[in-house]
């Protein structure tokens, strides 16, 4: 088990320098460069702006560059942000929890939507129960994401002013308390309930198939005829075969949850690591820049890891070693 | 992330004289209620922006505009400005200019301290210009103007410890210049650092330290109380401000997305927050918020590519025939409708632009008109030009008779810039001018920037927009060896007038003013560029707010604005 | 005349693990066999599950990757040639398949699947190609107008008998039968089995017969060997092993096979308890410390087992 | 007279296909007698599989549609519900299917899928479970039984987990197993091992047992009466001996004559033309087997076959039996051996 | 030699071809029926009617008409630059479509290609491909997509296609791999190997055909995914430029509060549109799943 987790590390090496390079490439490949935003600034000396970029390096090939750049980020030095004036791994660190948190509250709301839809679908096929989650799937399958978080912004936030509508956190409370958390968690319902509520119909169809899939197993049969009664077949045979898949899918959805969250972040101006990534494009931060990516390619190898981890540990047939 | 000093100006001037386009009553600029501010009130700022602030509360180090918005709170410049932008004595110091023009002496007044207690002395402003001039500086705010200090351009290379042209004596700082510039009335650095407060930071390290970031120290009327990082920040009153106690106990500021920014002021969850051109006519529509407005210091314009920007020489060589003759550009200028499309598009939030110095600015000429729109005239002067059409397919053929395509780069950005530009190409095809969107698709901020830098051949013309600063000279845009003059049109006569309105008689004003008329005379003459618009811009404010004046600086005298009754 | 001879056939399969999944071990699926097809005759390969049966049978055809040994038919030896080399005599050996349902492709008719063999060989205008195939479709009782048709338009036995049709149409020498009929209900099996018995006759083939039902091989083979674990361990004609065994995983196989009789069947069960008494205590006598089987040895001209 | 455990009568089962009922299993009725063997044999298709499972009640209720009498111990399963019939199923009627992998749950170790059949239909402790289930590991022959108690199924060969498969349908000694083709995924020697243990658990249970398989060696093996279906029907019934000695229907011959076996070793086997017609597709009257031996004139068969009792024990469906010849076919003619002895 | 009578005896499954079965299945199922009914429909007018449309006047900006509501001037009302909405959604439509299909059938091939070869070969081949999707995987998409935009000096329709292209792809060739790798398991590859049927034959004439259900149900499904694929792009301003007007476009003028709220003409037909035609393929695309699954199949 360690040693197939030290091998599957070793694996990600490779993976990460060519990443690491073509992400590097594909940065420098953006037109301008930090400093381009100072130029539409008439008071902004050109000649001082070329001595900046000089010292900034900005002017080097890109393999030089790179070589820089790589040897600081093994250290975990991912340089200086441009725009922020501080080390890239600063400016990541508080947004990259908050989606973190985001992506967790998402997947438990996703699951708490879906575990119970699914199953019930799946156990009562063509029933009405089963058409009626089957339809909310299917419309949550056509419609996108934003359009759906828009309208539940403008519903909720406003509308109802059940929720903030923008921010991770009151400014008012501290730091520690008990309101802070509260809050924290106040600002994370309806982006996440937003996503889970569309992202969610797919999980759905997913357990619902699995169920389907596997009532007419064989085992099943085993099981009914032993006499066990008809919950318990389901809670101890059909349930655990089908959450296999929906389990080992877990690893890959938080990372989806994490690389995708630009939208979502965007709509609710929450400050996560989406909205910054889009901020720093735009403004050619280009540390920051590949700093996410780097990171969300390492966790979405992580997450790879994770649900590989995570099958082996509920299947017995998958072992690893 | 742009022009930070495009903030500052003034409509005032404009009084007296022709105002026919630019109806400044168009907006009211205070706040209407005249009610006695309450104890202890407490006021939201919205600040709208689609990312979060970064952070960075310091004037010598911040880059983006809403890192601006946050400072002003708590920290402001030492010397204020009148409504024509030039620095009064009424703000923290007070400043005297020398017979020979050439030596300023600022004087800070005794009750000014920093939020710690500690003064703020000369010894501070001089070490903000140690700061910006200083080799481990990584801002952009070492300008062309400081260089004219004595010393200061040694110090920059390193050559000296010092300034010899800043002395400090106490309270007082002197600046010595190596020539006389009448921009020094408008354009001078007069943000002090706390330097004992900050000193023993490694200037390198200043921009990333905590003392800027997470505590900083200013002399505003506000001080820090908590900040969330990129999204709040918790004020509270700073007894001790110069101009005597705040109105308003605390104030917090918020970030909130542009799209949301109306719903909020409706809310009462913001009291105050500017307002974009789509969401006028809703904020229009709220009985709880007063809307104010004012001329913004910017233009939008239509720019003609004349050649390319010989980086050796640091000249501008006008060396692309294709739009030299000025038939076609005034063609071209007569060929749009700039009337339609503040009134339509920007919902009467642009007007069109009659010069390329804005119309709050004494120096504008009132006398130059816009263009007007006027196909007939277009087509006649293409025709006389030579641009007609030889192959009837509609579009004209140049004098030579062949194909005459026209490139058009425009920025993407909003949502109205795309039928803005599709509007312009549809004009000029009318007049049967072949014009075409560079790409077909608009070009985003950095890289439109880049071909224009780059002075890339595929750009004919392009529709760009440029904040103006608080000095009126324009020779950063315009003279020949400016690396932003990104038409690179070059013309004696505009070399001659720029250099006579930043000479030493300019600090004679109607000299200054009739310099800039001439000036602008030729460049509506010549049209190197046609300035399409001119903007208001505008914000709302919670009726329960009383107090503040969205014009020019004084938007940001925090100090005055009060609340008179509680939020809902 | 020997047509096949296979000589200390080897072939093993890497088993990966480890750091950076190298070969850690290998399955010696086929361990050291030898034996000889003449001409004609239809020789009989029995044993357990696993026991390395259809891998020989692959080997021949090269459908799995020789290890070591030789493979020599009508003396070239097939394992060292490439896959190039070795097309030329695809024509002469070809193979059934256990499964009819999983070894003709569903998506094609049975024209093509018939003619697959003879469009890689020859080039023959439709008209003759069509010829050909409708002449093997009779010959395995199908009707011409069956060209058209889709293998699931088929019971499994004429399944399998498509199959057969395929494997005939380049006239082959050998033909090596992977279980042709484990996979089909008795009264289909019936079916299948004298079939083959008579194109035997017909034309003159040899079959190398894969199969775990003794009852079967005894019924087709004239030869047959019993193997055990990637090994022979007894091999002779099928009288003398059915009749005879001497090797104790033989005697043991031949006790299982069920009888048609139900008057002996006590018997029969204490012939098996008597058995797996006798191979516990025996074992050492007939494989060496590894578990592995000795190399054989003749007893008589026609009969080898696999002894010390 | 032995004790009867399980009648069957006229049970006719139904599958719903297309909106319409058709019958696979058709008026079937016999018997299970304690410390009996009965043998349900037939080819692929004819209804052996539904029977089973319309005994143990584990059709999809809402497809399948169940007439005519199944007594146990006094009680018509078919008009019991389903927590009735839960303590019945894995108590009073264990089952062994066919394809030990895919019958056990993958997710869950052998020991604690055995263990489940006791957890519902006994009081036992949890250590006293754990007992009995290694007892009844050792009892299949399974050689470690606490490890394999411990073990998930893919880890084990073939021929144990049909054994563990098998200490699942005997754990809570029912009076009656159903085992539907045991063996047939399993090797000779394998096989005969596990038949070989079923005898031996049935002589020390006294339990009946309901054998399901297509090949009737294993019949002749293990067998002490035989159930003939063809078609969902039975169309030929009796004691072992009298079967295989005896073999009246041409279905039963067919079959017997199919066998490549050490009597009619060298020579044709007998090809039973065409195959079991399926159950929407079938023709319900006169003899189902008719269209498989043309050669037999129509007026041989009944109208509407009965079962005609023709020995002890002994019924043959069907009229044809009396005119039934092997037809002689070219050259080498079919060796019948049911008419050898 | 006749070893029995040349009767063919059909045998329980007697299934037909191909088109037979997915005809017969969709007809079984009414939904899928009215799903393919609608989705013809929709699909002949927008092609139809775009083709009668001048795409360049309906692009036209005219300020006398700005942000109209529905007339029967302007059936769906206008825009912010007095464009028709209800043209704008024709051509919006029909380049919706089209993109989803093109990024669908490209995918598809690529997909296809790698997927087979590294199924059908395994090895060495099947590592080497399979490294490289799992390093494509492993590539945060939407990042790279917003990076690749913001480079890529021409945004057009192709480019867009190619982008997505680039990304998209490896779950279909994972799948078609995985299906390849068991498939080539199967005799009848077996029995063409031992034929002398060369590799490039067998992949193509064997083996494609018989993943080709499979790659008929992927594609019709994620004909239906991609058809919002550009739409969340467009959104975050990373989409076409509007002069190729498509639903996308159409639906992030709801970004702007005033259209979401009070100027639905603009975006909620887009929407529905949307959600419609990824309905209706999609549940053609079920009734094609079940054709495909004889398991499932409702006939
Ligand atoms: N491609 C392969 N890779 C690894 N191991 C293999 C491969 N093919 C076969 N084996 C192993 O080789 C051994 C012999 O297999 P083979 O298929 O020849 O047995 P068999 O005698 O034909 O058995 P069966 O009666 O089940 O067909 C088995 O242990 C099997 O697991
Ligand atoms: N659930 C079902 N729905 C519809 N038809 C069914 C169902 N189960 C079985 N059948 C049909 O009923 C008939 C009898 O099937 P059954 O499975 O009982 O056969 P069997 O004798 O057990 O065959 P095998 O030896 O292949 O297991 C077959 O024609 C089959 O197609
Ligand atoms: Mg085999
Ligand atoms: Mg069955």
């Amino acid at each position: 088990m360690w040693k197939f987790i030290l091998r599957r590390f070793l694996v990600m090496i490779p993976q990460l320098f060519l990443l690491s390079i073509i992400v590097f490439m594909m940065a420098k490949a953006m037109p301008g460069d930090a400093l381009s935003g100072q130029e539409i600034n008439p008071r902004a000396n050109p000649a001082e702006l070329e001595r900046i970029r000089e010292d900034l390096g900005l002017n080097d090939p890109w393999y030089q560059q790179y070589i820089r750049w790589a040897s600081n980020a093994v250290q975990g030095d991912f340089g200086i942000s441009y725009t922020h004036k501080t080390p890239v791994m600063d400016v990541i660190e508080d947004r990259l929890w908050n989606t973190v948190f985001l992506a967790l509250v998402t997947l438990i709301f996703t699951y708490m939507l879906a575990i119970p839809l699914g199953i019930l679908s799946g156990r009562y096929n063509d029933t009405w129960v089963d058409k009626t989650v089957t339809g909310y799937s299917y419309i949550g399958f056509g419609t996108p994401i934003f359009i759906f978080a828009l309208i539940m912004l403008f519903v909720f936030g406003f509308a109802l002013d059940w929720f903030p509508s923008g921010g991770s956190v009151d400014s008012k409370v501290d730091e520690g308390t008990f309101a802070y958390v509260v809050s924290k968690i106040n600002h994370l319902i309806l982006p996440a309930l937003s996503t889970a509520l569309i992202a969610t119909t797919s999980t759905i169809q997913y357990l619902r198939n699995e169920i389907i899939d596997n009532k007419i197993k064989d085992f099943v049969r085993t099981a009914r005829s032993k006499g066990v009664p008809e919950s318990n077949v389901y809670s101890r045979h059909i349930l655990r075969n089908s959450f296999l898949p929906i389990a080992a899918f877990l690893g890959y959805e938080i990372t989806g949850l994490i690389g995708g969250a630009v939208i979502i972040e965007t709509i609710f101006s929450y400050p996560g690591l989406g909205q910054l990534f889009l901020s720093s494009v735009s403004l050619r931060d280009f540390s920051v820049v590949t700093a996410i990516v780097m990171m969300t390619g390492f966790a979405t190898l992580l997450g790879t890891l994770l649900s590989d981890i995570i099958l082996s540990a509920v299947d017995p047939r998958i072992r690893i070693e | 992330a742009c022009s930070n000093d495009t903030e500052k100006s003034s409509t005032k001037e404009k009084k007296g004289k022709d105002v026919e386009q630019v109806d400044t009553s168009l907006f009211p600029t205070k706040t209407t209620n005249q009610g006695e501010p309450i104890d202890g009130g407490h006021l939201t700022y919205g600040l709208v922006s689609d990312t979060p602030f970064e952070g960075i509360l310091n004037k010598v180090f911040y880059q983006g505009d809403p890192d601006n918005q946050v400072i002003t709170f708590f920290d402001e410049d030492l010397l204020d400005t009148d409504e024509n932008y030039v620095f009064t004595n009424d703000g923290a110091a007070s400043y005297e200019i020398s017979d020979d023009n050439k030596t300023v002496t600022l004087t800070i007044k005794d009750n000014v301290n920093w939020q710690d207690g500690k003064p703020v002395t000369g010894a501070d402003l001089e070490y903000a210009y140690l700061v910006l001039g200083s080799k481990d500086y990584k801002g952009v705010r070492y300008d062309e103007q400081m260089a004219l200090i004595e010393g200061m351009e040694e110090y920059h290379a390193g050559k000296a410890d010092s300034i010899s042209g800043i002395k400090v004596d106490g309270k007082k700082i002197t600046f010595t210049f190596k020539k006389a510039n009448p921009s020094v009335t408008t354009g001078l650095w007069t943000y002090p650092l706390h330097k004992e407060y900050l000193s023993d930071v490694p200037i390198a390290k200043l921009e990333s330290s905590d003392k800027i970031r997470k505590n900083p120290i200013g002399y505003g009327p506000f001080k820090v109380k908590k900040i969330v990082q990129g999204e709040a920040v918790e004020f509270e009153a700073f007894e001790g401000y110069h101009r005597g106690a705040p109105k308003l106990d605390s104030v917090t500021l918020k970030v909130v997305n542009p799209s949301v920014a109306v719903k909020s002021l409706e809310n009462g969850d913001i009291d105050v927050a500017s307002i974009s051109a789509d969401q006028f006519d809703q904020a229009k529509a709220l009985d709880n918020v007063e809307i104010l407005g004012k001329v913004d210091l910017a233009y939008t314009y239509i720019g003609f590519k004349f050649g390319h920007y010989d980086e050796k020489k640091a000249e501008n060589v006008m060396d692309n025939p294709k739009f030299e003759d000025k038939r076609l550009r005034q063609a071209m200028a007569y060929a749009i409708n700039n009337e339609e499309v503040g009134e339509k598009m920007y919902k009467g939030l642009r007007f069109p632009a009659n010069s390329v110095i804005t119309p709050n600015f004494k120096y504008n000429n009132k006398d130059v008109k816009p263009y007007e729109y006027d196909p007939e005239k277009a087509k006649k002067l293409l025709d006389e030009a030579g641009y007609v059409d030889t192959n009837k397919d509609g579009l004209r053929e140049d004098p030579d008779g062949k194909e005459f395509k026209i490139n058009f780069a425009s920025m993407s950005g909003g949502d109205i810039a795309e039928p803005l530009t599709n509007y312009y190409i549809q004009q000029w095809q009318e007049v049967g001018l072949d014009v075409q969107m560079l790409d077909g698709r608009l070009h985003e901020f950095n890289s439109f920037y880049d071909l224009l830098k780059k002075d890339n051949e595929e750009v004919d013309i392009y529709q760009a927009a440029w904040g103006v600063a608080s000095d009126p000279d324009p020779s950063g845009l315009w003279s020949r060896s400016a690396a932003f003059n990104y038409t690179r049109w070059v013309n004696d006569k505009n070399d001659e007038l720029l250099a006579k309105g930043i000479s030493e008689e300019a600090f004679d004003d109607q000299y200054r003013i009739d310099t800039y008329n001439e000036w602008q005379e030729l460049i509506h003459e010549e049209v190197p560029i046609i300035p399409t618009l001119f903007r208001y811009t505008t914000t709302g404010v919670n009726k329960r707010v009383s107090g503040y004046d969205y014009l020019a600086e004084r938007q940001y005298k925090w100090f005055n604005v009060g609340v008179t009754e509680e939020a809902k | 005349m020997t047509l096949l001879k296979v000589d200390n056939l080897k072939v093993h399969f890497p088993i990966r693990g480890g750091f950076f999944r190298r070969v850690v071990d290998h399955v010696k699926a086929v361990d050291g066999v030898s034996f000889e097809l003449q001409q004609g005759e239809t020789y009989g390969l029995v044993g357990e599950s696993g026991s390395g049966k259809s891998t020989t049978g692959k080997a021949v055809v090269k459908l799995n990757n020789v290890t070591s040994g030789q493979i020599l038919f009508e003396g070239r030896d097939l394992a060292a040639l490439s896959r190039k080399e070795i097309k030329p005599f695809r024509k002469d050996i070809q193979m059934i398949f256990q499964d009819p349902y999983s070894s003709l492709n569903p998506k094609k008719r049975v024209l093509d699947i018939i003619a697959e063999p003879l469009r890689n060989f020859e080039r023959l205008s439709p008209a003759e190609e069509k010829k050909i195939v409708q002449d093997f479709l009779d010959k395995v009782g199908l009707s011409p107008e069956s060209i058209h048709k889709y293998p699931h338009e088929f019971s499994g036995g004429q399944r399998q008998r498509i199959g057969i049709a395929r494997s005939l149409t380049l006239k082959p020498k050998l033909i090596i039968a992977d279980e042709p009929v484990s996979a089909l209900d008795v009264s289909v099996q019936a079916q299948v089995l004298n079939f083959l018995q008579d194109l035997q006759q017909e034309f003159n083939l040899t079959y190398l017969f894969v199969g775990h039902d003794l009852g079967v091989i005894r019924h087709m083979c004239d030869r047959m060997g019993v193997m055990y674990r990637g090994r022979l361990v007894e091999e002779g004609n099928s009288d003398e092993i059915y009749d005879n065994p001497q090797h104790i995983y033989t005697k043991r196989l031949i006790a299982a096979i069920p009888d048609l009789e139900p008057e002996v069947r006590e018997e029969k069960v204490q012939l098996r308890k008597k058995l797996s008494a006798e191979y516990e205590s025996s074992y050492s006598t007939f494989f060496d410390e590894n578990g592995r089987a000795y190399d054989l040895k003749p007893i008589s001209s026609t009969h080898r087992v696999a002894l010390q | 007279m032995k004790k009867a455990i399980l009648q069957i009568e006229n049970l006719t089962t139904s599958f719903r296909i297309q909106s319409k009922y058709h019958a696979a299993v058709d008026d079937v009725s016999f018997t299970v007698n304690e410390n009996e063997i009965v043998a349900v044999v037939g080819e692929s298709g004819c209804g052996k599989s539904a029977l089973a499972l319309s005994i143990m009640q584990l059709h999809n209720k809402q497809r399948t549609k169940s007439e005519g009498t199944i007594h146990y111990k006094g009680q018509n399963l078919l008009t019991l519900n389903d927590t009735q019939m839960n303590k019945v199923r894995g108590k009073e009627l264990g089952m062994i299917f066919q394809e030990p992998l895919t019958a056990l749950n993958p997710l869950m170790t052998i020991g604690k899928q055995i263990e489940e059949n006791l957890d519902y239909h006994t009081e036992l402790s949890r250590d006293e479970k754990k007992n009995r289930t290694i007892e009844l590991l050792t009892q299949v022959g399974i050689p470690y039984p606490e490890r394999t108690y411990k073990q998930y199924p893919h880890e084990l060969s073939g021929g144990m987990r049909q054994r563990a498969m098998i200490s699942i349908a005997i754990a809570c000694n029912p009076a009656l197993v159903i085992a539907d083709e045991p063996t047939t995924a399993l090797d000779v020697t394998i096989q005969a091992q596990i038949l070989d243990l079923l005898k031996d658990i049935q002589s020390k249970t006294k339990m009946g047992i309901i054998l399901i398989t297509h090949d009737l060696s294993v019949v002749a093996e293990v067998a002490d009466r035989i159930v003939v279906m063809y078609a969902g029907q039975v169309v030929e019934t009796g004691s072992v001996k009298e079967i295989f000695n005896n073999p009246l229907h041409p279905y039963t011959r067919s079959l017997l004559n199919s066998i490549p076996s050490a009597i009619n070793e060298k020579n044709r086997l007998h090809v039973i033309e065409g195959i079991v017609p399926s159950i929407a597709k079938m023709d319900r009257k006169g003899c189902r087997f008719q269209d498989r031996i043309p050669w037999i004139p129509k007026q041989a068969h009944e109208e509407s076959p009965h079962l005609h009792e023709v020995g002890q024990d002994h019924f043959v469906r069907c009229t044809c039996y009396k005119e039934f010849y092997f037809q002689a076919e070219g050259d080498a003619s079919t060796h019948d051996i049911t008419q050898s002895r | 030699m006749k070893v029995e009578s040349g009767k063919i005896i059909q045998t329980k499954d007697v299934s037909p071809s191909g088109m037979k079965i997915i005809w017969q299945e969709i007809k079984k199922d009414k939904l899928a029926m009215g799903s393919l009914i609608i989705l013809v429909a929709i699909l002949v007018f927008v092609y139809g009617a775009s083709f009668f449309m001048d795409a360049k006047e309906i692009a036209k900006v005219d300020f006398l008409s700005i942000y109209m509501e529905p007339s029967s001037d302007y059936w769906l009302g206008t825009d912010y630059g007095g464009r028709d909405v209800f043209g704008q959604l024709i051509i919006g439509t029909r380049n919706s479509f089209t993109i989803s299909l093109f990024i669908t059938l490209f995918t598809a091939i690529i997909g296809l290609s790698l997927g087979l070869l590294a199924g059908y070969f395994g090895g060495a081949t099947d590592n080497v491909i399979m490294r490289v999707i799992d390093f494509v995987i492993a590539l945060p998409q939407l990042m790279f997509i917003v990076v690749v935009v913001t480079i890529v000096p021409v945004f057009n329709v192709y480019v867009f296609i190619l982008i997505m292209t680039m990304f998209l792809w490896t779950g279909k060739a994972r799948l078609i791999r995985s299906k390849a790798l068991s498939e080539r398991e199967l005799d009848y590859i077996h029995a063409s190997q031992t034929l002398g049927t060369p590799h490039w034959k067998i992949i193509l004439f064997q083996l494609l055909p018989n993943v080709s259900s499979l790659i008929i149900v992927n594609f019709i499904l994620n004909l239906a995914g991609n058809i919002g694929l550009e739409s969340s792009l467009t959104f975050l301003g990373f989409g076409l430029p509007e002069s190729t007007p498509s639903l996308g476009t159409l639906i992030s003028y709801a970004r702007n509060p005033d259209v979401l709220e009070n100027k639905w003409w603009i975006w909620v037909p887009a929407s529905l549109m949307i959600l419609v035609l990824m309905l209706s393929i999609n549940f053609v695309g079920q009734a094609l799943k079940r054709a495909a699954d004889a398991r499932q199949r409702r006939g």
